[in-house]
C-alpha cells in the first residue's frame, strides 16, 4: 500500500508526463486502490501545496482530464521569451538559394534560377530580408543585374569563421558519399 | 580453428563485423582474450590468432577486410623484424612492436572513454522530461532544430545533383575491371617510380574503383610484379615496381578476386 | 524590482514552459535584472522546495540550459501510460569516434582514423546528419582540413550538462592534460 504522500507524487508525475488532458480513469488504472474521488483529493492537495509554495502553475481539470497550466500572471513572460528567441528555420528553397549564392558568389538572380530551375524572387527577398545575403553589386553584361553574396550573418548564423572555412565542392562529396 | 571463433550466438559475419569496429578493436579482444600484456605482445602467437579471425571475415565487405588484411600484413612485417638478430651496439633501435604498442593503447583509452558514453547514455534513459504545458500553437515555437551547416551542404548538393541530371545526360562510364586497374598500375608505374594508392584511383571517386584497385594491388604484390611499402598501418599505402615487374604476362590469367585470401601470405 | 518569491515563480514558469532545456541566458533576457548566478541559486531553492513537499519532478541542468524531468522513482508509472520515443542506439563506431572528437576537439577526420585505424567518412557523415557534432572550422597546416566538435544535441543525448561534465575517468584525465 503506497502512503499518502507518494500517491500525491505519483499523481503529480502523471499528469505532468501527460501531454494532453490526462483522464482519471487513465491515473486510477495504474495506481494501485487509487478511487477518482481519491485522485481528485490528490489534486486538491497538490495545488494547495503549490499555492502555499507560490509556484507559477496548477493542475486544473479541463476536457475530463486533468493538467498543468501556468498561471496568467507567467503567460506574459513566457510569451516574450518565444517571440524574443524564434529559432531561424530555413526553407529547403531557401537553403538550395543560399547555398548556391555561398558558392558562387558574386551571382546573380538569373544564375540563381537557372541553376534551380524555378523562379526565386520570393526567396531571394526573404534572404535580404533576413539579413542572410546582400546585394553587393552589378554585373557587367546586359542590363547589369545585381549581384549577390551572403553576410557577416550568414557566417555567424552556420557558425563559420569566414568564408574561407565553408566546405569546399570536393569535401561535400567526401562527407555526403 | 572455429573452436575459437564461432560464437553459436554470433554465427553470422554480419555480426562478427559489429563485433570489431575495426583491426585494433580485434586486436585489444585477442589481448584480453590471451591475456597478455598490452605492452609485451607475443606477436607470433597474437598474429596467429588474429589470421584466424580474417580467414572467418573472408566474405565480408571488403572495404572493411582491407583494413584488416592491411593489419596482418602489419603484424607480419613485425614478427618478421623481431626474427632478425638484433643491432645490440645500436642502443637507439627501436622495438619494432613499439608503434603498434602505442596505437593500441591510444585506441584504448578512446574506446574505454565511449563505454562511458554508452553508459551516461543508458543513464540518460531513466529520465522522462515532461512535455512544456505551453500549447505550442500559442506561442509559435519552432520545435525543429536549428538549421546547421550541414542542412546547407545538403541542399547545396541536392541542387546541383538534380541539375545535373537534368542539364546533361550522363554516360556512366563502366565499372573498371580487375584487369583495366591491374593495368593501370602497371602503366603508372613504367611511368613514375612510386605511386601512392590514392593516386592509383584519383581518376574515378567511386568506392567501387578504391576496392577494385586495391585488390588489383594486393594481386600485383603477391606476384611480385609491383611491392607494396607502407610506413605504419594507417599511413598512405605507396607502391613500387617489384622484382618481377618487367615480366609480362597476361593480366587475365592472373586475376582471381577469391584466391586473394586463400592463396596470399595469409594463411 | 521583483520580489525574490517572484522571481523564483517566473524563472519556474520559463523553464516549465520551455521545451528544450532553457539557457540561463535566456532567462535572464526576460526577467528584469536577473544575473545567471542568481538564475541558479533560485534554481537550488526552487528544488529544495520540490524535495520538501516530495515532489516527483526536480530541474537539472543540461546542455547549457536548464530542464525539469521526473525522478527515476516515477519512470515506471508514467511508462506505463506513455510510451517513451526510444532513443536510436549508437554502434561501437559511432561512440568511438564521438569520444574522440568530444575529448580532443577541434579534431579532424585524418586524427580520427588515425587513433581508429580505419576509413571513418561514413559515421562521420552519420554524426553529421544526426546533428551530434559539426564543422567547427578548419585546422592549420598542410591542406587545412575541416575540424569537428560536438553540439547540444550530444551534449542532451548523453545528460550532460555542458563540456566538462564529460566523464573523466583516470585514463581519459590523460588525455585532456
Amino acid at each position: 500500500m503506497m502512503s499518502a504522500s507518494n500517491i500525491h507524487a505519483t499523481v503529480e508525475a502523471l499528469i505532468m508526463a501527460s501531454p494532453e488532458p490526462l483522464p482519471v480513469a487513465r491515473i486510477c488504472d495504474v495506481v494501485a486502490d487509487l478511487t477518482p474521488s481519491k485522485a481528485a483529493e490528490a489534486v486538491a492537495q497538490l495545488n494547495t501545496r503549490y499555492a502555499d509554495g507560490n509556484s507559477s502553475f496548477r493542475i486544473r481539470e479541463l476536457a475530463g482530464g486533468y493538467q498543468f497550466y501556468i498561471l496568467s500572471d507567467f503567460t506574459g513572460y513566457v510569451e516574450e521569451l518565444f517571440t524574443r528567441h524564434r529559432k531561424l528555420r530555413l526553407t529547403q528553397a531557401a537553403l538550395e538559394t543560399l547555398a548556391i549564392i555561398a558558392y558562387k558568389q558574386p551571382t546573380t538572380k538569373s544564375e540563381i534560377e537557372y541553376i534551380r530551375g524555378v523562379a526565386s524572387d520570393g526567396v531571394v527577398h526573404t534572404l535580404l530580408e533576413r539579413n542572410m545575403i546582400a546585394i553587393t553589386g552589378r554585373a557587367k553584361g546586359v542590363g547589369k543585374p545585381l549581384q549577390y553574396g551572403t553576410t557577416e550573418e550568414f557566417l555567424k548564423f552556420f557558425g563559420l569563421a569566414g568564408l574561407d572555412d565553408l566546405p569546399k565542392p570536393a569535401e561535400i562529396e567526401e562527407l555526403m558519399a | 580453428m572455429q573452436e575459437t571463433i564461432t560464437d553459436p550466438q554470433t554465427d553470422s559475419y554480419q555480426v562478427q563485423l559489429d563485433m570489431f569496429s575495426g583491426p585494433l578493436d580485434l586486436l585489444l579482444y585477442l589481448i584480453k582474450q590471451e591475456e597478455v600484456d598490452i605492452y609485451d605482445i607475443p606477436i607470433a602467437r597474437i598474429t596467429r590468432q588474429y589470421l584466424k579471425y580474417i580467414e572467418q571475415m573472408q566474405t565480408l565487405n571488403l572495404e572493411v577486410a582491407g583494413e584488416f588484411i592491411l593489419m596482418a600484413a602489419t603484424l607480419i612485417r613485425i614478427k618478421t623484424k623481431l626474427l632478425l638478430p638484433r643491432d645490440e651496439s645500436d642502443p637507439d633501435e627501436m622495438d619494432p612492436r613499439e608503434e603498434l604498442i602505442l596505437a593500441l593503447v591510444e585506441y584504448k583509452r578512446y574506446k574505454e572513454a565511449a563505454e562511458h558514453l554508452r553508459d551516461r547514455a543508458l543513464r540518460e534513459e531513466q529520465y522522462f522530461v515532461p512535455p512544456s504545458p505551453v500549447s505550442h500553437s500559442v506561442v509559435k515555437v519552432d520545435l525543429n532544430p536549428a538549421t546547421s551547416l550541414f542542412d546547407l551542404l545538403s541542399a547545396f548538393r541536392t541542387v546541383l545533383a538534380t541539375r545535373q541530371r537534368e542539364l546533361f545526360h550522363q554516360v556512366q562510364p563502366e565499372e573498371s575491371s580487375m584487369e583495366d586497374r591491374m593495368a593501370l598500375v602497371l602503366n603508372a608505374l613504367s611511368e613514375q617510380e612510386m605511386a601512392t594508392y590514392r593516386q592509383l584511383c584519383s581518376d574515378d571517386p567511386k568506392r567501387m574503383i578504391a576496392v577494385v584497385t586495391f585488390i588489383a594491388v594486393l594481386e600485383l604484390a603477391r606476384t611480385r610484379r609491383i611491392s607494396v611499402e607502407q610506413s605504419w598501418p594507417f599511413a598512405e599505402m605507396r607502391v613500387y615496381r617489384g622484382t618481377r615487374f618487367a615480366e609480362s604476362g597476361p593480366l587475365d590469367e592472373l586475376v582471381d578476386y577469391a584466391g586473394v585470401e586463400q592463396e596470399g601470405e595469409l594463411q
